[in-house]
């Protein structure tokens, strides 16, 4: 964590990342992400300036207004965060964004706009605080709900398939997925370093438990029930910054993915034979892993070689928000020349 | 009954007298024939021997197969609005061939293919046919092709019926062939042939004829549709990003501007300079735009009712959370699906109140592909000046047919960024609020992620705040707020583009009316005129409706407002907008999917005015 | 200072006169604290004395933490709207108590707890405070609980203050926690010893009083919220798919329809005679009702503003396709996500006209408890005779607050299923086609799926269609079906519910209102009758308005149209109605997220009249 | 095909189970896809009247007008034919719902209910008449198109990685996953009965070229290239009625799913290693079939003992739309009782 005193690269203190206070309710797992996310950005110093935080609705929606309270933020519309996220990284693509949605705001009514926008690999940083239920409208189930919860706010029993959304988004194409859980921060900023980092859209789809509708026993999104099931599939640290360009992929006990920025992410594995970097790996653990007493979390996959939708669009160097008149409205011969396209 | 009487028989009630340059052709065929590129060369070689002229393309919603009709006017005065009525019929599909002959006036032409069994049995007509067969036999050509160059054969025919120019032809050709020579050359032989064919068989002459125009009034000018005008304007309206959902009749715009921005818009690094996303549906669509105009990029959509109906939500927010953005709406009718490729302005009311809860938008109305192309950069301008979505409402006629165009304008004024207030102005805590009104004008000041200032972040939200951007459910910051919105939007009506307004000595009575209805306008005022009743007419621009609509409907005892819907839909609002005139705002509509004709305002004028 | 003074202090000025069931007391708490109970209790308890009285709930957009100010008015004479200012608060919200404090008017009460440091130093107010923790200590209660049981502490205070029959405060005890036992005596106890503690604590007496009354105004009557009275009616109504999204302030809706149907909705085997689906988005949600109103279901969905938004195309479609839909829209401020927890009138305009080209919905706008369980049922029979969604917009002020009601009436009439045909009327092709207007009233017949004829089939759809249901895209089958259609909805105006007028002697001008206004109108109407103003009152329950909404406007110089939004929409569509009035159609308006007072009311009525 | 004057079980030809002229391109896959439904239709006896036919829009949307012109039809919003079929198999249980769809229509506007029609598991057909563009648009790419694909109509190249539909609909939940080609009549006739039988959400993704757009060289998604790349895992074959409830799960060279109606389907092993009824091995080759050069056609995966929304919601045998004014309107008392609930 670090003394209150202490400065990161840029002289800041932690409390300089400060957001507003939080109105969520007390032991939300929301509320611990939140700081560690403002944890990590004060660790590896990014500019406030420069992060962008966006939300859809919901109270997993409402937590950037509670971290970095220098950053521009939108709190955008029920489900429409990757939408209004991919517009904005395509205007400035020198921002770091980072998205924090709910499984409700995801998994719900969200699901079309989080396929694609996985699909088009926007370069972000994508959270989903997952737990289980409608927290904001009050404890109705949500898509990710186990089935055979038991749920008195959402009255009764889910019978229908939860969404995994780490599988939805490692057939969508993402490049990075993982998942954690609130009440491991080491793992979570560790996570969220690496994402940060990352160049494309990493999800970290993280169990954040809602105390208040849906912490009971029994509750398979609830602090207890985690912890108890909780597998780790591999500890993750994230090495922010490497002089020279020497990664040895030494196999076996651990892996190292170098980022584009210089990055390296070290994974020491706790499972033996997983290699994250092996997609059909990946999606046949999800798919062993689809009983609710079966959670596992850490770095499920990564893949550094997909283009970003910013390689697709092949935008300039310079952000297309900061482009000048001079390159945003073509000459008088120009118009000439296009008139003439429409006479014989 | 010989071969002659089958190749061509004229009316049994004699011959009336020659109308040069003041007639319609009607082209029948069945879609995704290829008949396009023949109609388009007609309306081009009659355009190139300088006559006004208009095409007005009805085609079904399908790609092969249903009938298309394709509709050219030639108008000497150079009125270019729809008229009813066919002069010529070049009927090209079977399936209509009926319908198509039934139902026209005596004294008309049909040209039809001998290679069909059918029998016109009306003795009232010209008729004409041609063997498309034995004429593309002639040819030796590929047999993918053979169906589409099969259409140059009503070219041939029209062409020599009509002593259209061939000359003419050939360039028609070229263009639209892009200068593919060799496609070029085929096609006009095949023209030349069934002309050559027309000109040893047929020996009636037609009461028809086009003659080319000395002092032409198209002169200097093109074609073009008003969806290609708008593309090129973003182009030049410095727009950066562009997400979009394919709906007709919208598509065309977006496929316009991508053009026009690989033409013109690369930064000196040979990068576009901008991007065009190709969204999963409309409500993100609108969200990227929203997105990006928050941002700070000049942001765009376009798109038709249905997309109209899905961006509901995101369209409230950007005005509740004053983010410039910039939506074409090329209508079509609705309600619902409705007719996908028929005209329509029944989209007025709803998207000019798009949104639930109060909200207004500002919405412009081009009536012409000049306009389009205005409209396409400066509702950037607008956007931003005045931080809230622009819908500039168009519609499939203008969008989507050939009108005649003079040059478009180079923007008269630089890109107008808004109040964006930069770094080096936040030095300090409260240099910079969000939504404090410092000028009075109702439009507050704002800020740009990656603004390097420690003051100059904000939250954009569509949820309650107070005019420091802080999260408010206070009743008396809603208020403040929101109705401080409201004076902005209020106090854009003299700033957006003002109504043009045409008046004649001694008019009693005014018209209002907007968008694609300008050329009815045009013509059914003249047509009145004609019959000495003058009228004044105020082509409305914008909405809210500037100070001077006002104006204009209390100088008079009452107004006709024109419009192509079925409800009055401006009418309606202009009604709200002078309440004490409520009752003498009087609507002049229709809604069958074409554009208006001044037939049929004059004729409701006429009727209403008693 | 002693400690007396500390725990009780009364204002410098000296005592007015006594109030007695003509006052308000506030409770500011924060969010989630289980306050709701405690001021359930008071409300039921005064309620039980036969004593006139309503709460207004405004809680924040949060689950915890944020402030709520639960506001009870107590009326002698019957007037149940919101009033302005408080008199007694129960300050147990630390974090607003010195804002709170500072709103009041000299002479009010204040009561907050001694364990706070905070001191109050205005010397105008009577100030009483209570030691919770030390009061709570008495008691062995469960960790967990303890929070929620302090809340009685201020019952208990209040209750002796005003003299509350404490036997009135158990009944409501045990009726707000359902008669469990355990929680009733805990609850009671803390209550009691508050009191208790009270009684020995304080001496000075305020001029506020609680007493019980005979000829109560509200015998035989019950305290109900709109929500869940409508719940109750669709289940009388036959609904048998609900679909739905989660919502503030719609959500308790669905969930009173779900309790109520569990409770009495099930067929001779035990099985659910209905489904209730969570949808995944309102899109979903309208979609589902959709399908199931075309396969002969009564479904419904419930919504509020946002959902409205998204729901745009579907219900296009379902008015263009004609397809019975019941849509519940209870209406929270807007635009956009705007103040989820605030009530308004805001999506009157939008809701009528909702979806993109010319469309137009039948309306209804409940006014009371009784009346939600009527339009509950009566929805249904309406959308199923016109074949159309109808929209029941009512509000978070009706929806979630709890609102006297008298019993509601047993539906007077038999399901209406409208003009469904049955197999054996269609035996021979001819005998059914979907859109053939035969009665001439615009609204035609329809089959069901699964209809046993081979005959019965048709295409629902939202493209063009002529009346045979064949997909067209003819200008005339458009026109016809359209015309139609409009034809229909406005032939429903005289048959919706009809408004209620009442009228007093000598009035010289109209008041209209609608839905949630209607306490604020009756005491507004009474406060200007005591100053000689007579005037008459129309409200208006649905849209289209009936003809004899339009007559009593003509029948006044000018009427004043009271709403709860920025715009005057409800004027809007009146003056649109009522053109040759449309200036004389005044806006009474305001959007502050709160319902409306008759203060108000009678201040802007004062100003415009001049 | 059958004699033109040949009957089925109804006593009726195929000529009865004609719909209107289609009026979509000749040579078009959703033409034959909607012969292949009248055909089954005839072939099962299926009663019209009990047939509902839905759709939402595009060309594919266009086609159930084209078969079966004595079934109610549906011609629904643009990607929102599964929430009109949710709610009109939830009204009415007894009938036979067809969906018809295009991939633009799905697997763009439409993911997001598709993927929770599935979760609910809405016993129905669903069919995917998919082409990798929007045709009716003229056109674009649609989001199964695969990556790299040239269009000129969409202008260029795509980029972005395909959606996988029968990916998307297993890993959602569904029960009945195959993948068919419009040009393979029998393997589409087959499955679509087996569908029809399945109780359940039955997936059909087809495969049908758009000769106008999408049919030129090189496409992936043309008859040339499926015709040559095309895998087929399995022969299906569906035989209607077993008189008795003796089935022998042969492994080996053949497997037999009893349907709950009765009907069999049997599956020809061509891949011999290769189960449908196991999800992991479907996921897997799913997973190894990601390439436009690898398309895997047959019963990808079948599983019958998934709980159908109709049994989540516990329906009561009557359909909803019949149940009687003494069924949906509850008594006097029963009032009388409910205004009781709300008096102290
Ligand atoms: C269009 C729309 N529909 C519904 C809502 C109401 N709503 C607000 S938050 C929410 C669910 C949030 O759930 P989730 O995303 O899981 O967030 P959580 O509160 O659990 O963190 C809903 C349905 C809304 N704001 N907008
Ligand atoms: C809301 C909405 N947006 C856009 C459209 C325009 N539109 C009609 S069909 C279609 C695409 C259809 O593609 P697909 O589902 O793949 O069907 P195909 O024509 O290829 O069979 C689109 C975008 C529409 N009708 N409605
Ligand atoms: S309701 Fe649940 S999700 Fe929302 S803030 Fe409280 S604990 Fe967190
Ligand atoms: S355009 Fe393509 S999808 Fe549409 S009908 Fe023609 S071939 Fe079929
Ligand atoms: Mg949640
Ligand atoms: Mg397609």
């Amino acid at each position: 964590m670090g003394r209150r005193d202490q400065v990161n690269v840029l002289g800041l203190t932690k409390k300089d990342y400060d957001g507003a206070p939080s109105t969520l309710c007390v032991g939300c797992g929301h509320n611990s992400i939140a700081n560690q996310i403002q944890q990590i950005a004060w660790e590896l110093g990014l500019p406030q300036h420069q992060v962008i935080k966006l939300s859809g609705i919901g109270c997993s929606s409402k937590s950037p207004a509670y971290f970095l309270g220098h950053s521009h933020g939108f709190n955008a519309l029920h489900g429409r965060m990757p939408s209004v996220a991919t517009g904005a990284v395509t205007a400035n693509h020198s921002l770091i964004a980072i998205g924090v949605s709910g499984d409700g705001d995801t998994g719900s009514i969200g699901m079309g706009q989080f396929k694609h926008l996985i699909r088009r690999n926007v370069p972000m940083v994508y959270v989903v605080e997952n737990n289980g239920v409608y927290g904001l409208t009050k404890g109705q189930f949500s898509a990710t709900a186990d089935q055979g919860q038991f749920n008195k706010y959402a009255g009764g029993i889910n019978e229908l398939t939860p969404i995994d959304l780490c599988f939805e988004a490692i057939i969508s194409g993402c490049g990075f997925v993982a998942r954690s859980f609130s009440g491991d921060k080491h793992q979570v900023q560790e996570l969220l370093k690496a994402a940060v980092n990352y160049d494309g859209t990493a999800l970290i789809d993280i169990i954040s438990p809602c105390v208040t509708f849906n912490d009971h026993e029994g509750s398979s999104k609830s602090y207890a029930w985690v912890q108890e099931y909780n597998e780790v599939i591999n500890d993750i640290s994230f090495i922010p910054e490497q002089p020279e360009i020497m990664v040895n992929y030494q196999e076996g006990e651990s892996i190292s993915v170098k980022l584009h920025d210089g990055g390296i992410v070290h994974l020491t594995k706790l499972d033996k034979s997983y290699d994250p970097r092996d997609r059909e790996a990946a999606i046949t653990l999800l798919e062993r892993y689809q009983d609710p007493d079966k959670i596992v979390t850490g770095l499920i996959y990564i893949n550094e070689d997909k283009k970003t939708s910013t390689q697709i669009l092949d935008l300039p160097e310079t952000p297309l928000v900061h482009l000048a008149q001079s390159d945003l409205r073509p000459s008088r011969e120009a118009l000439a020349d296009a008139l003439n396209t429409f006479r014989m | 009954m010989t071969i002659t009487d089958v190749l061509e028989r004229g009316p049994a009630t004699g011959s009336p007298a020659v109308r040069v340059n003041d007639f319609s052709i009607n082209v029948a065929s069945p879609n995704g024939s290829g008949s396009q590129t023949s109609n388009m060369v007609i309306i081009r070689a009659l355009f190139q021997m300088g006559i006004p002229v208009v095409g007005k393309n009805l085609f079904p919603s399908n790609i092969q197969g249903l009938p298309t009709w394709y509709i050219i006017r030639l108008s000497k005065e150079g009125y270019l609005a729809r008229k009813e009525g066919t002069d010529i019929l070049a009927a090209w599909n079977q399936q209509t061939l009926a319908q198509d002959v039934a139902e026209l006036a005596p004294g008309s032409v049909v040209i039809y293919p001998l290679d069909w069994k059918q029998e016109i049995s009306r003795d009232d007509l010209y008729i004409y046919r041609m063997p498309i067969k034995e004429l593309m036999d002639t040819f030796d050509i590929p047999r993918e092709l053979k169906s589409r160059v099969a259409n140059m054969v009503y070219v041939g025919g029209v062409s020599y019926l009509l002593s259209i120019d061939l000359d003419a032809v050939e360039k028609a050709l070229s263009y639209e062939l892009h200068g593919k020579e060799k496609a070029v050359r085929l096609n006009k032989q095949v023209v030349q042939a069934a002309y050559d064919w027309a000109k040893a068989n047929w020996s009636t002459k037609i009461p028809y004829r086009a003659e080319p125009m000395e002092n032409s009034p198209v002169k200097g000018k093109f074609l073009a549709e008003g969806n290609a005008a708008a593309g090129l304007g973003a182009a030049f309206g410095g727009v950066s990003v562009v997400a979009w959902y394919p709906i007709t009749p919208s598509t065309s715009l977006i496929d316009a501007t991508r053009i026009f921005l690989k033409r013109y818009r690369h930064s000196s690094d040979g990068k576009p300079t901008y991007a065009v996303i190709q969204a999963e549906d409309e409500l993100a669509a609108l969200g990227i735009v929203v997105g990006a105009g928050w941002a700070g990029a000049r942001a765009m959509t376009s798109t038709s009712g249905p997309g109209i109906s899905l961006m509901a939500e995101f369209a409230g927010m950007g005005f509740f959370a004053e983010i410039p953005a910039v939506i074409w709406d090329v209508q079509r009718v609705g309600p619902s699906t409705g007719l996908p490729t028929r005209t329509s302005q029944g989209d007025v009311m709803f998207t000019h109140y798009l949104g639930h809860g109060d909200t207004k938008h500002i919405c412009l109305f081009p009536a012409s592909p000049a306009e389009c192309f205005r409209f396409g950069w400066e509702s950037f301008d607008i956007a931003e000046r005045f931080q809230t979505p622009v819908f500039v409402l168009t519609d499939l006629d203008l969008g989507m047919n050939y009108w005649t165009s003079e040059d478009f304008e180079y923007p008269d004024k630089p890109l107008d960024r808004g109040k964006v207030v930069p770094a080096e102005d936040i030095k300090k805590p409260g240099d910079f609020y969000r939504f404090v009104d410092v000028d009075g004008d109702g439009i507050t000041r704002r800020t740009l992620p990656g603004t390097d200032s420690p003051y100059a972040a904000y939250f954009a939200r569509g949820t309650g705040h107070n005019k420091y951007g802080v999260y408010s459910e206070r009743s008396d910051d809603w208020e403040e707020n929101l109705q401080r919105i409201f004076r902005k939007i209020d106090g854009s009506r003299d700033k957006l583009p003002q109504p043009v307004v045409s008046r004649m000595d001694g008019a009693q009575v005014g018209i209002i009316s907007y968008g694609s209805n300008e050329p009815a306008i045009v013509e059914a005022r003249d047509m009145l005129a004609a019959q000495g009743i003058s009228t004044d007419y105020l082509r409305l621009r914008a909405l809210p409706a500037a100070h001077s609509v006002h104006e204009f409907i209390r100088s008079f005892d009452h107004v006709y407002v024109v419009e192509n819907n079925l409800e009055g839909q401006m009418a309606q609002i202009l009604r709200l907008d002078v309440p004490e005139k409520a009752d003498r705002i009087l609507s002049i509509n229709k809604q069958d999917g074409l554009p208006l004709t001044a037939k049929f305002i004059v004729s409701k004028f006429l009727e209403m005015e008693g």
